[in-house]
């Protein structure tokens, strides 16, 4: 089943809450209410039809004015795959997790966590996972500010270059 | 009540001095410390081709029996703090080998937020090997080198019995 | 007149000496610098969790006592062994065979006792 | 008691940490810890151009670069719409199988090393070295390789180099059947592995596993075959599939047999690239300052740790403007926590090899 037509078919069943179909070159996609995330994910994995039985890749992709949240699903027994994304705010973004549909967005959720900062409500434990746990900030959005130091150890390496020059003068 | 640093100047130790390094340099038994990409060459350096363990180098799994610690790889921010607490536990003399361009000065990793520029700064390194990641003979001539700078160690005279690799506390 | 008891003698000095040589080189050569972080207990590069003074569970020490008791009727069974050919030339063969196949078949009663109660089996799976 | 089965430990392939709350052996729960080695490559590729990025990728896997070579090579092409030409896709087959061959080798003779067989893992780095002699003639690094271009390969086979890899596969054969026989049928190996970590088939695709540990689940799914790209379909080769001989279905056994096999199938398709490779071109006129149009793709690559998900979204610029990477490691860790519940501490060490999780691709 194409994607389109899977759009299509959320598009009747759920209405307004699936926002925006778009046949972006290459890959088309799906926006969705980000409220409403949790039953359309349902209903894709229980819809005969469709029955997309695994979360192949969960990113956030940080748009300067607002976080999305992209799902790709896929279907190992029909043998396709779907788009869906979520748009959120920049402030404090959050959204419902799709632990509870498939295990496998626990340990995505938790990164997309650690690295932009969305939280997923009813996870079962955001914490860190590629930062060390005292990191400040969410090193993946584009206005970070990489620190100077941490914990004593300094993160700028002053170029050699420059003490050559010094040593000459 | 051990003879380290305690002979008069006078006394000419450089036959004793060098047994002792000699002993100490046909022995040196690296910790397994593999990080990144150059942990698969310490695994090929120590395996049946380019073989260090014809200069006497065996790995040891832990740092309490290691006089030498192969930093291979690159070293994050997260691993810094780890890094110093190993170099602290191993037993005195030990030495450190600063295996690839990301050890030594952070390498093409100097971009990024969470990786520290370089183990020197971390703990004080004898030999820095270049490379990206640096070929098994590379690194054999890296402990070769080592194994000379330890024949030039003094222990048993006063003043300049530096045993520079026995740290304050 | 004592010199059958010669080679012991000699035998412990080597043994002792070579003890004592290779404990006190290393006093006397090796650096010592302990200072609190390097006494820090070595658990992987992280800061030592928890305690170790834990208490393990009884089955390790039923295992430990099975092991002491062969290891003791083994201790037992070696100088028998050294003397035994002694005895066959002075004609006890019958008699020295015996009394050591019932030592050994009074332990085999044991360790088939030991072996019906389970307590032989590692135990691989533990009860939430 | 908990334990730290910590960042720097001989078993946990590169640097993970376990917490362990074990009572006696037998482990209540291991709490995975990643992150020690996360060089924030999905930042970089913000900061280097799409050409820059390259030498990047090798480090995302470094145990197997061509694939993730390959899988951001595509991902450029299938952004701006570029052509490879045959003899490029032909290279970049045999290169990528290669690496395969090398990356189960090694994840093979570190499984026996970790289960406590020595001799296996030197037999494999003995293979290993002589492939990476090989693929040094071909790009000139044994491990990052940096060999593919956005748009075919940097260079083409030297000259005499196919012999010589044909040779060596005449070579390979004969080794790996004595290599599979040497450990794989060994009553230790088969007690350490059988019903071991075993992961059913609902399991395996819920926790989104890919790759050998999905096919020793029993489901026949390789991206060559299903999803086919590049030249893969002009080459016939079987999936192996799990077949739980040893245990239940999904076991340890089952996952270590999928590499092995999978090895034969990579020399079959070596020997069939090799001999049916055209003449040609081998990369396709891409400008300088690459520019893909706006938009963005996700393209899934077979690596030898299953499949590779490059989502790439590129706003028109020369710099990417988001790039992630869904490797099978990181899923494959996700289920480490569930399994280990109940299993022996020495347990913990044989699922971490059977998974073949490596730190890197967990931690990018």
């Amino acid at each position: 089943m194409e994607p389109l037509a899977i759009y299509q078919r959320i598009k009747e069943r759920f209405g307004d809450r699936a926002l925006e179909i778009s046949d972006g070159k290459p890959d088309p996609f799906c926006v969705i209410d980000p409220a409403a995330i949790v039953e359309v994910a349902t209903a894709l994995r229980d819809d005969p039809e469709i029955s997309m039985d695994c979360l192949s890749n969960e990113s956030g992709v940080d748009y300067r004015d607002r976080i999305e949240v992209v799902y790709h699903f896929f279907s190992y027994r029909l043998r396709h795959g779907a788009v869906l994304k979520v748009r959120l705010p920049r402030e404090n973004p959050s959204v419902h997790t799709l632990e509870d549909v498939w295990k496998s967005a626990n340990w995505m959720e938790r990164e997309i966590f650690d690295l932009l900062g969305v939280t997923f409500e009813g996870h079962s434990d955001l914490r860190r996972i590629l930062m060390p746990e005292d990191w400040v900030g969410h090193p993946l959005r584009k206005d970070f500010v990489e620190p100077l130091e941490y914990h004593g150890i300094s993160t700028v390496r002053e170029s050699p270059i420059i003490r050559l020059d010094s040593k000459k003068k | 009540m051990s003879l380290l640093n305690t002979l008069p100047d006078y006394v000419l130790t450089t036959k004793t001095d060098e047994l002792l390094n000699w002993m100490r340099k046909s022995s040196v038994w690296y910790m397994l410390f593999g990080l990144a990409c150059c942990a698969i060459e310490l695994m090929h350096t120590g395996g049946p081709r380019a073989d260090i363990d014809r200069f006497g180098a065996s790995p040891r799994a832990s740092a309490r029996q290691s006089d030498l610690m192969i930093v291979a790889g690159t070293l994050t921010l997260k691993m810094a703090l780890r890094t110093r607490l190993l170099y602290d536990q191993m037993p005195e003399p030990r030495y450190v080998i600063s295996m690839g361009s990301c050890a030594s000065c952070g390498g093409l990793f100097q971009l990024a937020y969470s990786v520290c520029d370089g183990v020197d700064k971390i703990v004080p390194v004898d030999v820095y090997v270049p490379g990206c990641p640096p070929r098994p003979e590379a690194l054999t001539e890296g402990l070769l080198k080592l194994q000379e700078k330890m024949m030039t160690e003094r222990w048993l005279t006063k003043s300049n019995g530096n045993g520079a690799h026995v740290t304050a506390a | 007149m004592y010199l059958h008891f010669g080679v012991p003698l000699a035998l412990s000095v080597v043994g002792i000496g070579l003890i004592v040589a290779m404990f006190g080189l290393q006093k006397l050569l090796s650096p010592n610098n302990p200072y609190q972080r390097k006494i820090m207990p070595y658990e992987c590069g992280e800061p030592p969790t928890g305690r170790a003074w834990i208490n393990f569970n009884v089955r390790f020490y039923l295992i430990a006592l099975i092991f002491v008791v062969f290891e003791v009727e083994v201790a037992f069974v070696y100088p028998i062994a050294t003397v035994y050919l002694d005895w066959v030339r002075s004609g006890q063969r019958l008699f020295a065979l015996t009394e050591i196949l019932i030592f050994l078949l009074i332990l085999f009663v044991g360790l088939i006792y030991v072996w019906v109660k389970h307590d032989l089996e590692w135990v691989k799976k533990v009860p939430e | 008691m908990t334990l730290n089965m910590g960042p720097q430990h001989p078993s946990t392939h590169g640097v993970l940490r376990f917490v362990v709350r074990a009572d006696g052996e037998v482990m209540r729960e291991a709490v995975p810890d990643v992150g020690y080695l996360h060089r924030s490559i999905e930042k970089i590729a913000e900061k280097v151009g799409y050409h820059g990025f390259m030498p990047y990728t090798d480090r995302v896997d470094y145990v197997c670069a061509m694939f993730t070579n390959q899988g951001w090579g595509m991902a450029s092409e299938k952004l701006a719409g570029i052509e490879v030409p045959r003899r490029g896709e032909f290279c970049r087959v045999i290169a990528a199988e290669f690496n395969r061959l090398a990356s189960h080798l090694l994840s093979a003779g570190t499984m026996a090393m970790d289960i406590g067989a020595m001799t296996p893992f030197t037999h494999a780095l003995r293979e290993r070295e002589m492939i990476n002699d090989l693929i040094e003639e071909l790009c000139g690094a044994r491990l990052t390789f940096n060999y593919m271009r956005i748009g075919g390969v940097a260079w083409d086979l030297p000259p005499g180099w196919r012999e010589k890899a044909l040779a060596y596969l005449d070579h390979f054969d004969p080794i790996l059947e004595e290599f599979n026989s040497l450990i794989s049928y060994n009553k230790i190996y088969i007690e350490r592995l059988a019903n071991v970590g075993v992961i059913t088939p609902e399991e395996a695709i819920n926790y989104n596993l890919v790759g050998p540990n999905l096919r020793a689940s029993g489901i026949k799914w390789d991206i060559r075959k299903d999803i086919p790209y590049s030249v893969y379909p002009e080459f016939d080769f079987e999936i192996p599939v799990g077949s739980g001989e040893w245990g239940k279905l999904g076991d340890s056994m089952d996952r270590y047999m999928m590499r092995i096999r999978e090895m034969h199938q990579s020399s079959r398709i070596l020997r069939q690239a090799l001999t049916k490779i055209p003449s040609g071109p081998v990369l396709a006129k891409v400008a300088r300052n690459f520019k893909p149009p706006r938009g963005e793709c996700q393209i899934r690559v077979e690596s030898a740790r299953g499949d590779m998900g490059w989502y790439v979204v590129s706003d028109g610029t020369g710099y990417p403007w988001r790039v992630h990477v869904r490797t099978g490691s990181f899923a494959a860790m996700g289920i480490i926590q569930k399994l280990s519940r109940g299993l022996m501490i020495a347990d913990l060490v044989t699922l971490i090899a059977s998974l073949d999780v490596i730190a890197p691709e967990i931690d990018r």
